[in-house]
């Protein structure tokens, strides 16, 4: 058996929105000099310092072609091994635990960087559209969720309310996090009030606009050992596509995220997650998505994801608190936020979340999304032991 | 112990510059079905996809996304990554790693590209935005012209050398059923007539634009035995990036640049016990997106010494039949479809291993073959294969 | 694969231009700042290999450390050193146009040490030879754009000094 | 040699990528669009070994990977699978907002049609609703010949 993948070093920067302040190797490297500082480390040749770079970026979101061009001097890649991963960032730690795995590297940085403020959202997302069938009618990732979220209130009764649950729950939670954009002392009512984007995503329902990067150091086990005194363990990753155009898919559903959580739980020997996972990080760029992502995970049934927010099981102090640091919803920018999960995963574990801690939290879930209504997923389960 | 990892599976689209007939999902998709048939694999036999393609040159973003279905990919992992012309190749890496780590017993990789949607060039132009001023990008014909005129005066070859290298590669690209470009070619009179895209590249000297897809198929060791009798391994890759030249991105008039085609070739060849790669390697398939980078890239890579390159071409030893064959395939000067163009040198390379490249294999034994990439601001990425460990 | 010709193929068009504000960061923002207040270009001098970073940049890519905040004033006099010019237009994504410059495009090596990619004025191709003698002129109007508040290289008539 | 840090200021720099794009229908893709254009029919794509019908048409099974061609009409009528009011502006928005976009199961499709919805008030929508295409007079191969669907009377 391979030595395992620990997580040495985790950093983000405090999410904003507008980092007009600076440009995008300098924003991810407010990250990447916290986890060398760390650490310790270097980049350098193999056995002596950090191995190779997985960067995240997206070029829509960048405006460039190659967009890890504009944080290369930042990583370290001058005359060393660089890739870009172009998905939500946990893909980065996916494709950086491969590479440890194999064998081949032993220190792998990881570093993700978007300021969703130098675009415009809409045109960006509107681009990920099937040009032929679905672009020109104008859709965006917004209109998409929008159906999706009325598709699954629908057919499981999820209703507004708990779904303004979850945006009262986690921008409440976000006043203990000192990396989080906004917090606010909200109430559902305020949720429902508030104006409409595309029924039924309220405004209080989406997150805001947010830049920000976050970067981390990855080890093989011998050497994780020596370069942390409480490295974090991936204990079980995987992700997993579905199919692209919205109508072939049963929306209530999210197949791509039950099969990426199997398969992680496996690797992980994890056989019932809500009572096994102790702190749960799920990407939620609308209220709606915690509940329905929770049911893909397996959190609850099918359809239960509503009565789990009511009894209160995800909040602080409940069975499973999910999101503490606020998510999404609190400000974290889209491609940083998968990773920024894992990042606050690894806080937990380490009991170092501050007045955010989870309790002798020991395993912990970190998850990412990509795409139109998920159609990319990915989870990753950590452990302190 | 890391997984060892096979080629099992090869297929790529009949190259063309335009594909009105297929979208770009369905166009990756006769890739991927070519290398699921080589393979004798079912799409439900794969594990994880992992593609390659530059965003804005097709205006789509995520078009993993848009073409998941098509890239057997619903129900399975996988990402796409992108790092300039060496996309394909770092899609390989990546594909690689996961079967050698274990997270996956089967992968296939997807590059695809089509030319037809937008504008390459634009596309290119766009890897520095505004910021930087518009006089820094001149796009990628520039860097090349530059490359040109520097590698000219330091190294003594003519424009007839570089005409020879067209010469060569079209005579693969005729061989080649896939390949796009394909002049038929009677001598270097013909290309030194051709008019300049910019000094001193001319229209010829240069890759055309493509619309094509190529995908592998690669398993572990252990799947790789039951469903292939010829697998070709992956033996080793490496990646290496740098910053931008000091004087732009490709040529160097300065002498002062570490190459890092000359860094990761040397790191390879040691790491492999290749001594004299024109020896240990029985051919390559490398990234030439103009006929000079391919003399300048024989250097760099250590097929010979320092301003020899132009030699290579002239004694022939790089021909179909040479001593070294380099691109029997017609190379990127006869197709380039950029987010493919890495995977399709893998391919290449694989073929001749196999000794299933038809018309265009070479004449000499091919049990060792380095497949190229090039992109960013002179990143390199090199895949070693053997046909056996 | 072949299509008969007479089959229709829909194409759809889409040309919804992407807007971006991109941020030159602190360090790029110093060279803009002084060539639209100063018509001067200055760059940072890496603290660790004594060599020019530019653009200006926090880090030193080549040694993969923090390069300092020692600016320099580059000389706006060079050698060309590499030119080329367009025969045909080419799309500039950035202006959503096609886009020929008349002036060619060339490497300058500025008395300072920088290798700087900008334009020529000279549009007489036959005139122009490398080791020419050049010096910046500046934009008079609508200064704020970095580099390009250069608006092209001219030439003059100097000896080659100290070489 | 320590010298005083300056505070450094950076400049935004507005501007655009732009660089326009012609995406190819391709052969399935033309069909359906022309079939529109001229006949105001919908097409479906059947699966022989499935049995789904896929509509927009494709030419892989998304079930089975096999190739399709087995094309067939599909109503223009349907149900509302899923619905959303789009109330804030946006520049890639179609129309000015509200607009309502909806899911619909075409009688005789297996999979939903992505579109848009019209002649109809926000507070009357609901799932399960029956819908009927409406075609445009002037009509260019566009998925945009259909101008939207109406609930049937």
């Amino acid at each position: 058996m391979a030595e395992r993948v620990g997580i040495v070093a985790v950093a983000q920067t405090k999410y904003h929105p507008n980092r007009a302040d600076v440009n995008e190797g300098e924003l991810v490297y407010e990250a990447i000099k916290q986890v060398l500082d760390e650490t310790g480390l270097v980049y350098a040749d193999k056995g002596k310092g950090i191995d190779a770079t997985i960067t995240c970026s997206q070029d829509m979101w960048d405006g460039r072609t190659i967009s890890n061009l504009g944080v290369m001097s930042y990583v370290g890649a001058h005359l060393a091994d660089e890739d870009k991963v172009c998905e939500d960032s946990i893909n980065a730690l996916y494709c950086a635990m491969a590479r440890i795995l194999s064998g081949h590297h032993d220190i792998v940085l990881v570093a993700a960087h978007c300021k969703e403020s130098q675009a415009n959202k809409s045109i960006v997302e509107n681009a990920a559209f099937d040009p032929i069938f679905l672009r020109l009618l104008g859709l965006d990732f917004l209109a998409a969720a929008a159906m999706q979220a009325t598709r699954y209130m629908h057919r499981y009764g999820i209703t507004a309310e708990q779904c303004a649950k979850v945006a009262v729950k986690n921008r409440g939670n976000a006043k203990n996090n000192p990396f989080a954009q906004e917090s606010l002392n909200i109430t559902i009512e305020d949720v429902l009030s508030s104006v409409t984007l595309a029924s039924p995503i309220r405004l209080l329902d989406s997150k805001p606009i947010s830049d920000g990067a976050c970067a981390m150091i990855l080890a093989r086990e011998s050497k994780a050992k020596k370069l942390a005194s409480k490295p974090v363990w991936i204990l079980g990753a995987s992700n997993c596509y579905e199919t692209h155009y919205p109508g072939y898919r049963e929306l209530a559903d999210c197949d791509a995220l039950v099969k990426a959580a199997r398969k992680a739980y496996s690797m992980a020997g994890i056989t019932s997650p809500l009572r096994q996972i102790d702190v749960a990080e799920i990407s939620e760029e609308y209220s709606y998505q915690e509940l329905l992502w929770m049911e893909g995970l397996g959190l609850c049934q099918r359809g239960e994801a509503g009565k789990l927010i009511d009894a209160g099981v995800t909040k602080m102090g409940g069975q499973l608190p999910v999101n503490p640091c606020g998510g999404m919803l609190s400000g974290k920018p889209t491609v940083v936020a998968g990773m920024a999960n894992v990042a606050e995963a690894v806080l937990q574990l380490r009991g170092e979340a501050g007045k955010r801690q989870v309790p002798k939290a020991k395993v912990a879930l970190a998850h990412g999304v990509t795409g139109i209504c998920g159609q990319h997923q990915a989870v990753i389960i950590l452990g302190r032991n | 112990m890391a997984n060892r990892v096979a080629i099992v599976g090869i297929g790529q689209t009949f190259h063309k510059s335009k594909r009105p007939d297929v979208n770009q999902a369905e166009m990756a998709n006769e890739a991927v079905r070519a290398a699921l048939t080589d393979a004798q694999l079912g799409s439900k036999d794969i594990e994880a996809v992992v593609s390659s393609n530059m965003e804005p040159f097709e205006g789509v973003y995520l078009p993993d996304h848009w073409m998941a279905s098509e890239m057997a990919a619903c129900g399975k992992s996988g990402f796409k990554v992108a790092t300039g012309g060496t996309s394909g190749a770092s899609a390989v890496v990546e594909a690689f790693h996961l079967i050698a780590s274990g997270l996956a017993s089967t992968s296939l990789v997807v590059g695809f590209q089509k030319h037809d949607t937008g504008d390459t060039q634009a596309g290119m132009t766009a890897c520095m935005t505004p910021v930087f001023g518009s006089g820094a990008t001149t796009g990628a014909i520039s860097e090349f012209a530059n490359q040109a005129l520097v590698y000219m005066e330091k190294s003594g070859a003519k424009e007839e050398h570089a005409a020879m290298v067209r010469l060569k590669a079209d005579r693969g690209a005729c061989r080649n059923p896939y390949a796009q470009l394909k002049l038929g070619l009677k001598g270097v009179e013909e290309i030194l007539s051709s008019g300049y895209l910019e000094w001193p590249i001319r229209i010829l000297d240069f890759c055309p634009q493509t619309c094509g897809a190529c995908a592998l198929v690669l398993a572990s060791e252990e799947i790789a035995g039951k469903i292939t009798r010829k697998p070709v391994w992956i033996a080793d890759t490496i990646t290496v990036h740098q910053e931008p030249f000091r004087a732009g991105s490709f040529g160097d008039p300065t002498g002062l640049e570490t190459y890092s085609q000359d860094v990761a070739s040397t790191k390879l060849y040691k790491r492999n016990g290749i001594t004299n790669p024109r020896k240990d390697i029985d051919m390559a398939e490398i990234y030439e997106p103009s006929t000079w980078e391919e003399m300048m890239h024989y250097e760099h890579y250590h097929f010979c010494d320092e301003n020899e390159g132009w030699k290579l071409i002239e004694k022939g030893i790089t021909a179909i039949e040479g001593e070294f064959p380099v691109n029997p395939s017609g190379g990127v000067l006869s197709t380039n479809p950029i987010g493919a163009t890495p995977v399709i040198r893998v391919a290449e390379a694989a073929l001749q291993i196999r000794g299933d490249a038809g018309e265009h294999q070479v004449t000499r034994d091919v049990k060792t073959a380095v497949a190229t990439a090039l992109g960013g601001c002179n990143w390199t990425t090199m895949i070693l294969l053997r046909r056996s460990l | 694969m072949e299509k008969e010709p007479t089959q229709e193929y829909i194409q759809v068009k889409i040309d919804t231009p992407r807007p971006y504000r991109w941020s030159t960061g602190k360090y790029l923002g110093k060279l803009y700042k002084e060539a639209r207040d100063r018509k001067k270009l200055v760059t940072n001098r890496c603290t660790k290999c004594k060599e020019l970073v530019y653009p200006p940049q926090m880090v030193c890519g080549r040694c993969k450390v923090e390069a300092g905040q020692d600016w320099v004033e580059m000389s706006d006099k060079g050698t060309v050193v590499q030119y080329t010019y367009l025969i045909f237009p080419r799309w500039d994504p950035h202006r959503g146009e096609y886009y020929s410059s008349p002036y060619p495009s060339a490497t300058v090596l500025l008395d300072s040490g920088l290798y700087l990619r900008s334009r020529l004025e000279e549009q007489d191709t036959k005139k122009l030879k490398r080791g020419m003698r050049v010096q910046a002129v500046w934009k008079e109007k609508g200064r704020g754009r970095g580099q390009d508040d250069i608006e092209y290289f001219r030439t003059i008539e100097e000896l080659e000094v100290g070489k | 040699m320590t010298k005083k840090l300056e505070e450094l200021e950076a400049f935004v720099v507005e501007g655009k990528v732009a660089i326009p794009a012609t995406y190819s229908a391709g052969t399935v893709g033309s069909r359906f669009l022309i079939e529109m254009r001229d006949n105001k029919r919908i097409m479906g794509m059947r699966c022989s070994k499935c049995g789904i019908v896929y509509v927009p048409p494709r030419s892989t099974c998304e079930s089975c990977f096999d190739k399709l061609d087995e094309w067939v009409e599909v109503s223009d009528t349907g149900t509302i699978l899923t619905y959303t009011v789009a109330c804030q502006p946006s520049p890639v928005l179609p129309a000015e907002p509200p607009v309502i976009y909806g899911i619909i199961r075409l009688d005789g499709a297996g999979t939903g049609f992505v579109h848009m919805l019209g002649e109809v008030k926000s507070e009357e929508l609901r799932v399960g609703m029956r819908v009927k295409a409406v075609f445009k007079e002037e009509r260019t191969a566009s998925v945009l010949d259909i101008k939207y669907f109406r609930p049937l009377k």
